[in-house]
């Protein structure tokens, strides 16, 4: 792998920082009242992000998961559209029908994800297979947790992706637990890459709290699907800022490691302005930046409007109406 | 017109829809060289070869996602569950996912899948190879479900679903797989959500579908002789059905009858009687009658099959019974 | 008695079976130290440990299949699907073995296991995390399908569950969880299949369950002022159902209203209205009137999905309509 | 492990040739349309089933697959019960309401088989896990052909087993196999014991056509779970004889092979004669026993009465009449 240019891993700093802020805005939106449903947060996690939008082409395909907000943008959608969706708004990029979990946008190849943890991974295999079909050049990414290694879709979708040599990248964001079981309580192995290794799937472990090595590591994988070798997955090692409902309930020592010392985006920075890649002035204008952009999508999304109710009975067949409007 | 079996029928189409349009393609299990544990398949992998004619391991949620990922970028497959019995172990995968893409994503995107599938009871194949399903699917908005009676409609349904832009839950009834009937050469479709009269009645309708239909026939024949005349729809898709030409006929008939395989709790016969008494309510001067399959799984041993589930005696001593005979 | 929440009441249930009977354990994603997603089995990993409150990874086949076979060896599992929604992917776990065991082995083997799941809409969870299920299973013969609505019955029901010998599914309204009522100290039953008149009344019959059963009391209560005196049954049980309880009343009121959040087409008030049609017919001065979740999948929107769902002005119509009012 | 008995080699033997015998039997009775519904037969792999059979005790469990009429007898049920539940009868051991694909018989521990291939597996795992509760010292054996890991409920219980150090046996019948897809154009691996090996599991693979082979690794595998270490993986290579439903599909070399060169009874007899365990004559009276034995079943089946029609409604609930009677 060659090194990247100065303006690439700054770009990907940026984008580090948009999920950062995108993330921190929804959960204080969410906290006022002002997001409806259920959320899952992506913070912590914004390298392995920013490496999956920066290896994926807009002919690619993506199955986000449910902390993959920011994939959502990155992808290529308009941020306020992907804000005023999770805001349940008529501007969203569903029309406010799909929400945090169900965020599509066929313009740019995102499959939207799915509440039905892993179930996705067999519709991403679909996908990579119909593009192989046609004889495109696209791949299909599905982004799983380690908690997800658990469902049987896992199995089938990696046995057939390596079977069919279908293009598939197996994205694997291994944060050490599900809701609050860690990996090595729910599965036989804490290295999931093990479970992928099983199906001939070349396989790869990486630190996901390290941009570069991050983005190498998937790079080299979406070569090896490119060049037509099927199916790659890549384990990102991280760590996520949200111990979801019940608060914190890991080590404290885990939490400070990874909120202070093994820190995503205070890690680039470092490296950024010890590269002389740009000043520590340059690198927080950055941050300023991003805050303002996102805010902007708050503002969009809060001053949308409620969906039209016609929303409500329209599109479950194509081309027909429902059955029973009213009573 | 040849005289072809319902599986030559659907085979017919597949072989069609597959020559005239390269998005058209078969997965599932032992479906190529093979030609499916029913033929249905048969010939299609020489003709068309292991890329579109796709044998899979025993994956059915892997089929199913296939199926709708393809679909989803411009596809149009169309996958085998071997047995219908099977489908619980995809079922989220059709109901989650294959109902809900165009919805929950606000249209952008459909999942226009043909699931066939083989079902039905009456031939000793026990708890896990008779079952009838549509009544697992019946309250999943977004899925159609097509269940054809003859071989003319097998095929006709057929090459209307692969056209058709919506998932679609194809049922084969085994016990019509060898049954023959008149089929024209070349591409034609039966349409969609539209019931057929297979039997014009002045006494009494029959709602059914699929195996049933023939039961009810000949019940209606039989009692033919005793002055009674009875009217026999086939509904053909059985979600979203065709309540006006249910409705239409009972208000003629001012009596119903309906006739289901799977278990009369809570399944497909269910939603039509209610929607008969609810919306024919005026019309009806005797209660609607479902005879259906006992509120029991499939026993193997062929005497107590017989016993669970409908047949032509079961479905005439319904009409005498709404005739108050 | 103490004014506690159904999530209490629940709770409770849980920790009095599981001291009592060694068989009784728990199992689920994040049941243990967390306590399950909404607190249902909180405490309970403290007092009875790792071995009998289990959690589990991300594997919804096998927490049925772990279930079911060791119900069969004797043990009395209470496992959690975390949501409804996602019952489908165990699906064939539930309908092919948990509910046919005992059938297809001619009673050799048991499947006691009581499978809790947390359903319902109302609160922008989206088409994956506010359906009900009910629909989906009522076609299944061997499963039994309890639905509580208040906490005396969450408690009282899930304790009955547990010593049943069949294998329950048991639907926890999200919007009813922080409900909260009178429940009794220690341990008491309530039967399964049989429905209660939770308010008694002359003029219309209410069939419903879960939340829906206090959108139809609200909706009663402001009826009681125009003078119409409303009878609103809570099923409880809602496979299978107390036929007898709901017949007794529209025979009476003769005039029948179904109130069910799932969407309307094939849906368990599908078989409600058809069996008081069919089984009432006589007493019947209007046609049954379904009240229902509209035929779509779920929107996320909260206006849209309130829209979509029943309500006690809803409800309200319904009751006027067979009034013909 | 020590050298077996010439005893138990000849029991083992004999059970070979019972399966045989069974399945032939069975085989011409149904071609003669005296047993309904469909058929899968086990000829071709006696040596697995013989080599399980004797491995496990009575108080240890049983998912037999669909291939596993001989094991439902080897494991303790009066075969003329097995014989006359797959005729369909009264006196069999389901009352006729099982039938091939599920004849359980509690009192020996055979939990059935099950018509939707691999469900199975997450139901012998919870017998293991409900043992393990109860403090048991019993395992439960599964058995599943190569086809059958297709399924996402293999991943499902052996990730599970394998963090519960659930004594689960899984026995797994490759004989290259499903219907007519192969083993390797179904999986990304040939071997399956790789894909146990993922999740920690001790696995071994042996020739299913050697009866000692596959006896002794069975007995190891056994060995390991009785001493409390978890579940453990037998993968038998093998062959059947029967081409299913389409005729025989396979290459006649392979066929010629596994027939006549390879073939587990013959290879057998030919070992416990140069052993001098037993003479020829002796070997032969065994089959003619075994023989006699089997007809007396198909006997016993064929005079036996249809059940009473109160069984099509009975045991639908516990306790509980089913709703609709009649209609
Ligand atoms: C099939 C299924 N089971 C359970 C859930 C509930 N659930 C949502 S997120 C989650 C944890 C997932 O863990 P992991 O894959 O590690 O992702 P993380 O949240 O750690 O990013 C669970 C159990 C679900 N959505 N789908
Ligand atoms: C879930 C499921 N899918 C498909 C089938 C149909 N089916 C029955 S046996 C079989 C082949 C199984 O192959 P394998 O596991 O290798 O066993 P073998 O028949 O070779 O012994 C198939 C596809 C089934 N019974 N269950
Ligand atoms: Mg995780
Ligand atoms: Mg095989």
């Amino acid at each position: 792998m060659p090194e990247i240019s100065s303006d690439q891993y700054l770009a990907l700093f940026r984008d580090m920082w948009r999920v950062r802020k995108f993330e921190q805005a929804l959960e204080r939106e969410f906290k006022r009242g002002k997001v409806p449903g259920m959320l899952h947060i992506g913070l912590g996690q914004e390298a392995t992000l920013s490496a999956i939008a920066h290896t994926l082409r807009k002919e690619d395909g993506i199955f986000p998961d449910h902390r993959c907000h920011g994939l959502l943008f990155l992808k290529g959608t308009p941020g306020k559209q992907i804000m005023a969706e999770l805001f349940g708004r008529a501007t969203g990029i569903c029309s406010g029908k799909g929400g945090s979990l169900h965020s599509a946008d066929a313009s740019v190849n995102n499959f939207g994800d799915n509440g039905v943890q892993g179930s996705y991974m067999v519709t991403a295999l679909g996908v990579a297979l119909g593009w192989k079909m046609q004889g495109k050049n696209s791949l299909a990414a599905v982004v799983v947790g380690d908690g997800t290694a658990g469902r049987g879709e896992w199995h089938e979708s990696m046995n057939l992706a390596s079977v069919w040599k279908a293009p598939v990248l197996f994205v694997c964001v291994n944060n050490g637990y599900a809701i609050s079981t860690s990996v090595g309580a729910s599965h036989a192995t804490e290295d999931l890459v093990d479970f992928a290794k099983a199906y001939k799937i070349p396989a790869i472990q990486v630190d996901g709290n390290d941009i570069l090595a991050a983005y190498q590591a998937t790079q080299e994988a979406a070569a090896h699907i490119r060049a037509g070798k099927g199916p790659y997955f890549v384990e990102y090692k991280t760590w996520r800022w949200q111990g979801m409902f019940s608060g914190e309930f890991r080590p404290a020592e885990e939490v400070k490691y990874f909120k202070e010392e093994h820190e995503p985006i205070t890690m680039a920075k470092a490296d950024l302005h010890k590269k002389g890649i740009a000043s520590l002035e340059q690198l927080d204008a950055i941050e300023k930046e991003v805050e303002a952009e996102i805010e902007g999508w708050v503002a969009y999304a809060q001053e949308s409007p409620m969906p039209d109710p016609a929303k409500a009975t329209a599109n479950v067949y194509v081309g027909w109406e429902v059955e029973s409007w009213q009573s | 017109m040849a005289v072809i079996t319902t599986v030559q029928a659907i085979n017919e189409a597949l072989g069609l829809m597959m020559a005239e349009d390269q998005r058209v393609y078969c997965l599932g299990e032992d479906i190529g060289k093979m030609g499916g544990d029913f033929g249905v398949t048969r010939g299609l992998f020489d003709e068309f070869g292991g890329e579109r004619v796709r044998d899979t391991p025993l994956s059915e949620a892997a089929i199913v996602g296939a199926a709708v990922g393809s679909a989803m970028v411009g596809m149009r497959p169309v996958a085998e569950i071997m047995f219908a019995d099977f489908i619980g172990t995809c079922y989220d995968q059709i109901v989650n996912n294959a109902a809900k893409v165009h919805y929950m994503f606000d249209g952008q995107f459909k999942a226009p899948i043909v699931l066939r599938t083989a079902c039905g009871g009456g031939f000793g194949g026990g708890p896990h190879h008779s079952q009838q399903v549509e009544g697992w699917f019946m309250n999943v908005p977004g899925l159609v479900i097509v269940a054809p009676a003859s071989p003319y409609d097998a095929k006709g349904l057929m090459i209307t679903s692969i056209e058709d832009d919506n998932p679609i839950l194809f049922l084969e009834h085994k016990a019509l797989y060898r049954q023959k009937g008149e089929v024209p050469e070349g591409k034609y479709t039966v349409p969609l959500r539209q019931a057929k009269v297979v039997r014009p009645g002045k006494d009494v309708t029959v709602v059914t579908c699929m195996k049933s239909v023939h039961d009810a026939l000949a019940a209606a024949q039989e009692l033919e002789a005793d002055g009674v005349s009875v009217e026999v729809i086939d509904l053909r898709t059985l979600r979203p059905w065709d309540h006006q030409t249910v409705l239409e006929s009972v208000a003629r008939t001012g009596r119903a009858v309906v006739v289901n395989e799977a278990p009369k709790t809570g399944g497909l016969g269910a939603d039509i009687s209610a929607v008969i008494s609810e919306e024919a309510f005026s019309y009806l001067k005797a209660p609607v009658a479902r005879i259906c399959g006992f509120d029991t799984p499939i026993p193997f041993s062929l005497p107590l099959e017989k016993l669970i589930l409908p047949d032509k005696d079961r479905v005439k001593q319904g009409i005498l019974k709404v005739l108050g005979k």
